[in-house]
């Protein structure tokens, strides 16, 4: 269970156990938190929910595209849901390769891959109100209706 | 029968899902017609995944086919 | 104390604590971990060596080019010393920013320079002998007997 | 008097550090005539320190200067 969609706070140390291995000599962690201010606007809490089943398919599908790209490589990847308070841990994303360039640069592949084609959302609240926040990427319009390509299971 | 799912803003408008029949509708009929019924926002900027992948404008809805309305995503 | 020498085995999450801050939102790790083939070479186990307080003053420094070089950034450094086997965790780099991308260049700058400018030596203990590892960066000569420019405290 | 710092293979070499008069040497002084005293493999590689910093060929070592020997390193 490398890719895993959880309620409960998530285990750092539990996520890169996943993925340590005799060949690999550099294990990269990105960890998401949740930062109180985002453009100038004080966030209080956020809530995440997810499209889990899916979820979980497109992360492993991230798994296999960083295997394909940089051989040797093995990844992890927890995403919580529900209410998460400010310096709370949204996501860790663990990769383990034999050389540490790539563990840098498969980790990136991951947290933007998330951010295209997993499906989950985030809801801020603030003082004055609440917003379920999308097109954090800025590629709002998906003309066909879906993602293009590459961004398929395939 | 089909279930059709909604997460983020359009679950506030439309709940967690709803049964009807889809069959034989495109998803973009059946987004069209939805959207309209909810009174939804920004729905050309919403995905669609069947069974839990992609789907494209003009794929063609099978009977059980499970539909989610896929808003942009903002996770990380 | 951000920067550290250790004797026993680092503590990961601890690691990661001394940067979490209100105003980030991404932490990036880099875990250096013993492995097991080096250019095919079978490594039985590793033993590392420091010139311990001038390695804690070089790892400052370190932190120092963190934050004059991505504003906001907040890091931390332990590498182990004594003797480690396969998959022993070596080094624990943790970088805490604003914005991701940042978490990721400044990781990355902490382990380069770790490679140029931080006394820290590991011996490689073989089937069939030993030997004291030097020089990763293939940086060799210092025409003038110490780093040149930037490599110096400043 | 001065303490003089080895590592690596240097410790191996020649001990973890030895007591010496050293004020008014340079570097490079002091570095030829250890490497010789011990016969120290690749001394052109060796860095030096002075009072846990770097320091170049030419610096002048004064009393009670703490000298290390410095081979390419190999952390991380």
């Amino acid at each position: 269970m490398n890719f895993e969609i959880s309620k409960e706070p998530i285990n750092i140390q539990s996520v890169i156990d996943k993925v340590i291995q005799r060949e690999a000599g550099a294990i990269t962690t990105f960890i998401g938190t949740v930062r109180e201010l985002t453009y100038g606007k004080k966030t209080l809490f956020l809530e995440y929910q997810a499209y889990e089943a899916m979820a979980v398919k497109k992360l492993e599908q991230i798994g296999r595209e960083i295997e394909e790209r940089w051989p040797g490589a093995k990844s992890a990847i927890t995403h919580r849901v529900g209410r998460l308070d400010i310096t709370d841990v949204a996501v860790v994303i663990a990769v383990s390769t034999p050389h540490r360039a790539d563990a840098y640069d498969a980790n990136r592949h991951a947290i933007e891959r998330i951010k295209e084609i997993v499906p989950i959302w985030k809801k801020e609240h603030w003082e004055d109100g609440e917003e379920w926040i999308g097109n954090q990427k800025e590629t709002l319009a998906y003309p066909g209706g879906k993602p293009e390509g590459k961004d398929l299971n395939e | 029968m089909n279930k059709i799912m909604f997460f983020a803003h359009l679950r506030d408008a439309a709940g967690e899902f709803i049964n009807m029949e889809a069959a034989g509708k495109t998803v973009a009929q059946l987004k069209a017609e939805v959207a309209e019924k909810y009174s939804l926002q920004n729905i050309e900027t919403v995905m669609t995944a069947i069974n839990e992948e992609f789907a494209g404008n003009e794929e063609i809805i099978q009977d059980g086919d499970v539909i989610a309305f896929i808003p942009p995503v903002s996770g990380g």
